[in-house]
């Protein structure tokens, strides 16, 4: 018994900021119902939300340090390592020298780093189109069923769909919003319930929050 | 030459070909197709020209339509940069009709990119290469630009926008722009609210104090957006290029979005085509072997 | 004031646009170049956000806001991972942001997990749009239970659910498709009309493939780079589009 | 529309509070009761450790990728599903990182997240000391990417250049970028293990993967692997809350129908 208190103890303290951790969420979540929100809540939450420039700056040095690991060990990518370490100083070198404000600073991250994203986020399509095209098969009666759907919403939301038959694009307007609405409902909310679990896992200091 | 070098017709890099081919031609020679119009566009037009009643809290809140005066709030807190080139049209479009009705716009920006995005693309178009120097600016437009804090400081701002940000991104100081006179607590000044791809204004705005809310994003935002429409707190959403052609259509002002029309018309086609091509092989196959 | 690289921002901008879309030709130096430009200038830009958040916010009012103070100390706490002695400071000042990130956002999801399932409850028999909302909702979530037991019972249910969740993906990966074909033809668009015009740069990059493809492998340009190139690869899809 | 004027005034009438309480003692009674109920199997706890063993026999690098997985504070409850996948996926990352140090595979992550890089390095590192090989553990290959492009960009130019045997793609992606590495992995005959958060990012690794679990499947990973019979308990414990809410639907809908309620 006298083993098992000792145990249970030394689990507490070895526990220590997962229990503080969950004390912290709830005097965070008690915001959403105390409006306006009491002081100590307040605090946490924005010395929480400050705090993230701390590890964020430590990882953007550590991605630093990889490309100068691989510059020291020459390897094949060093030009791409110097754009990388260059581009990155150049950057915080124009911050020091004019701030946020820089013109410079501005212009390259406006047009190479939103610019990349559009870039990326558009050639999702060319991913999608490609995969479809490539292994979209009908190999059982569900993706047979899935690749018609596909080409339904292709027809619905291109006017395709209207040009051959106006009842086309109300049927795909009607499997999107009462079909697709409601299993996205359906992974929502049960991701929720999972979100809930967890912490009910937590309180029992049954998820870990270290490695064990 | 080596063999190599030979075009290989099974190589997925031909996708990739003529996806652009199509992109190209699209963009050089657009032709007006006929549009569906789907329902969640009609409400949204519908909201802007008629208004709507919400009825969340009591008592109900009728809003009367966009006209001249009427307090629009565009909340730019969504992936707006990440998704702009595909709701660059029907933002524009949207705009010019708000202030075609004379509307009373105040933007916000959750995030850098955001903004910059918007005064690269968008503002120019209406208020020229310096917004700041512009008539309308802080009688017709008020532009707060990037501020941080995400949808926390609309919940402050619900109650008190001077107090928390005393001055507008060029520094103007709000007391002194004639537009921002009558707007100041969110929840009771502002007319009408348009989420630029933003999340989380039903439970901060609709529930609450019955803020009609409308929201517009990229084709694919339906998937998350859907939901909030579906359950009454969207009025109505404008989705994609689509969108833009739609609103373009039943608000009668020309626009720039049927080339997006067709050059999705012309993909669609041949991924079908393909589809319905490679699946009938297949099963074909599938038929013969066994 | 405008920055004096100004006038190169366009040639820039589409050289990133573009220059991204040519590894579906291949892996090649202007991909490799531009990714690297993207990580760096991204990397050096939230690095200097962070700078000016420690200059503007926490050290101007570190006496002053207590939060400001404490974001300090809790900040401090992160570099202990890299002293193993102190290691489990670290982890608390993790732990602390994860469960307080949490705590942010726990009661609108637990919100929304009534009053959704609520809103389709009080909706069943409105028209047949809501009738099939809720069956699908409710089959949706049959597709998540997670016990043996109800395995049995609820498998028709179950492959049921699945399917809708499937319909989703269908919809969602058509539209999704559609959605940022038009992103791709924004800046087509922008190339061809925009002021200055930029089709030069896509052009350009195009005919430079044609080149490497039919007339000249440019990579023999680069001395030793042939060696590297007859390396085998392993086993690779492309040329094969079914 | 589905449902005009009805939903948030159950947010007014039913307090949150009162929900999460309910939830919680549904979920607390079900760890002490429900223990030693038999749970289903998800196909990706397997299957991650599985493309630890392709990358072995292909003698390459294995690709653990979890986009923007961990702390957030955007506000929006659909934040609360990054949040969730932390546990888990550091909990899966240490049992790969185990299975990669004792067959000598590389194991390469890739997050958007500083506080996730962070946890990674250590996870990692745990998991490598526990194969017998601490030595295998590589802590520049624990990489950290400024933003979503960033990531993806990287990722598909190291899919094509190392190239990846496998890759492990847990987590969330942005815009359902995911594709885009997806595709790149396919071109080069990869396995793809994926397990996404969010419903569209699902869409693509529908579209895409050779294994797959949808969005609560992989909170529920850690429960998994573990043998602790608690968390499993919890875990049957939600299936009363799913048979509470399929009710709710079904018997609610009925009553509202005919004018009950």
């Amino acid at each position: 018994m006298a083993k098992q208190t000792e145990s249970t103890g030394s689990r507490i303290i070895s526990e220590l900021p997962t229990l503080v951790g969950i004390v912290g969420l709830f005097v965070i979540a008690s915001l959403y119902w105390v409006q306006p929100g009491w002081d100590v809540a307040l605090t946490i939450r924005d010395a929480t939300t400050l705090s993230l420039i701390f590890p964020t700056a430590i990882v953007v040095l550590l991605l630093l340090r990889r490309h100068i690991y691989n510059l020291s060990r020459r390897e094949e990518s060093w030009p791409y390592d110097i754009t990388t370490i260059g581009s990155c100083l150049f950057m915080i070198l124009l911050y020091l020298i004019g701030g946020m404000e820089d013109p410079t600073l501005a212009a390259l991250y406006s047009n190479v780093s939103v610019v990349g994203t559009m870039a990326v986020i558009s050639a999702i399509a060319v991913g999608i189109f490609s995969a479809m095209m490539r292994i979209y098969r009908a190999k059982t009666p569900t993706m047979a069923f899935l690749i018609a759907l596909s080409i339904l919403a292709l027809l619905t939301y291109s006017p395709l769909g209207e040009m051959i038959y106006p009842g086309i694009p109300q049927l795909g307007d009607f499997v999107q919003t009462y079909i697709s609405g409601a299993a996205d409902s359906a992974f929502w909310i049960s991701t929720y319930i999972g979100a809930v679990a967890l912490i009910t896992r937590m309180i029992l200091l049954k998820e870990r929050l270290r490695p064990a | 030459m080596s063999k190599e070098r030979k075009i290989n017709w099974k190589d997925t890099r031909l996708i990739y070909l003529m996806m652009f081919i199509v992109i190209f031609v699209s963009s050089i020679a657009p032709v007006t197709l006929p549009m569906p119009t789907v329902q969640w566009s009609k409400d949204f037009y519908r909201t802007i020209d008629k208004g709507c009643t919400v009825t969340f809290a009591s008592p109900p809140r009728v809003f009367e339509g966009v006209k001249e005066g009427t307090r629009v709030a565009i909340i730019n807190s969504g992936e707006t940069a990440k998704l702009w080139g595909d709701m660059s049209e029907a933002v524009a479009v949207v705009w010019k009709d708000l202030m075609r009705r004379g509307a009373n716009i105040f933007l916000w920006s959750s995030y850098p990119d955001n903004a910059v995005i918007l005064d690269k693309y968008l503002l120019p178009m209406f208020y020229g290469p310096d917004p700041s120097k512009s008539p309308l600016y802080g009688t017709k437009f008020v532009d707060m630009g990037y501020v941080s804090g995400g949808n926390y400081l609309l919940i402050a701002w619900a109650d008190d926008i001077k107090r928390i940000t005393p001055t507008d991104r060029y520094g103007n100081r709000l007391e002194n722009l004639p537009m921002m006179r009558n707007i100041n607590a969110m929840k009771t000044d502002i007319d009408l609210m348009i989420g630029l791809d933003a999340r989380g204004l039903e439970t901060i705005f609709v529930v609450r104090y019955n803020t009609p809310v409308l929201d517009m994003g990229s084709t694919d935002s339906a998937g998350y957006l859907a939901l909030s429409y579906t359950a009454g707190y969207f009025k109505g959403m404008i989705m994609g290029q689509r969108g833009g052609a739609e609103y373009e259509y039943l608000s009668g002002i020309p626009g720039r979005s049927m080339a997006y029309m067709q050059n999705a018309m012309t993909i669609s086609v041949i991924v079908i085509a393909v589809l319905i091509v490679g699946n009938v092989q297949y099963v074909l196959k599938r038929r013969e072997g066994t | 004031m405008a920055s004096p690289i100004e006038p190169f921002m366009p040639w820039l901008s589409a050289l990133v646009f573009f220059g991204a879309y040519s590894v579906y030709y291949k892996d090649n130096p202007l991909y490799r170049f531009v990714q690297s430009l993207v990580v760096g200038i991204g990397a050096g830009y939230l690095f200097a956000a962070q700078l000016m958040m420690l200059q503007r916010v926490i050290l101007p009012q570190l006496t002053i806001l207590p939060a400001a103070a404490l974001a300090l100390v809790m900040g401090l706490a992160f570099f202990c991972i890299f002293i193993p002695q102190l290691i489990s400071v670290y982890r608390a000042a993790s732990i602390l942001v994860l469960t307080v990130g949490i705590g942010i956002v726990l009661p609108m999801g637990v919100a929304i997990i009534w009053t959704v399932t609520a809103a389709y409850a009080k909706n069943l028999f409105a028209g047949l749009g809501p009738i099939v909302t809720g069956i699908c909702y409710v089959l949706g979530l049959s597709y998540f239970l997670f016990t043996g037991v109800t395995e049995k019972p609820t498998a028709p249910f179950r492959s049921l659910g699945r399917v809708v969740l499937l319909v989703y993906a269908a919809m969602c990966i058509s539209m999704t498709a559609l959605g940022k074909l038009a992103m791709i033809q924004w800046k087509v668009l922008d190339a061809l009309w925009g002021y200055p015009q930029t089709w030069q740069v896509p052009v350009g990059i195009f005919i430079l493939m044609l080149i490497d493809a039919f007339v000249y492998p440019l990579r023999n340009l680069v001395p030793g780079a042939k060696a590297a190139e007859a390396e085998p690869k392993r086993k690779s899809t492309r040329g094969k589009s079914e | 529309m589905i449902v005009d004027q009805l939903v948030l005034q159950a947010l007014v009438a039913v307090d949150v509070l009162v929900v999460f309480i309910a939830l919680f003692v549904v979920l607390l009674l079900s760890s002490f009761m429900l223990r030693g109920v038999k749970l289903r199997s998800i196909p990706t706890v397997e299957a991650s450790l599985e493309a630890v063993r392709a990358c072995s026999e292909k003698g390459t690098p294995l690709l653990f990728d979890t986009g923007w997985t961990g702390a957030n504070f955007w506000g929006h409850e659909s934040g609360l599903t990054t949040l969730c996948f932390v546990p888990a996926t550091l909990e899966l990352l240490r049992n790969i990182a185990a299975e990669c140090g004792r067959l000598g595979v590389r194991v390469i992550t890739g997050t958007t997240e500083p506080v996730y890089n962070l946890m990674s390095q250590d996870y990692a590192q745990r998991g490598f000391a526990q194969s017998g090989h601490p030595e295998r553990y590589v802590p520049t290959d624990i990489i950290f990417y400024p933003d979503n492009t960033a990531l993806n960009m990287t990722e598909v130019e190291m899919a094509h250049r190392l190239p990846y045997g496998a890759a492990v793609m847990i987590g969330g992606h942005n815009q359902t970028s995911n594709v885009v590495i997806y595709e790149a992995l396919a071109t080069e005959g990869a396995m793809i293990v994926a397990g996404e958060i969010w419903p569209n990012d699902n869409s693509m690794a529908a579209l895409c993967a050779d294994y797959m679990s949808f969005a609560e499947e992989n909170i529920a990973i850690g429960s998994y692997l573990t043998e602790d019979p608690v968390p499993k308990a919890i875990l049957a414990g939600e299936d009363i809350v799913k048979g509470f809410l399929i009710a709710v639907v079904i018997l609610g809908g009925i009553l509202f129908g005919a004018k009950v309620l």
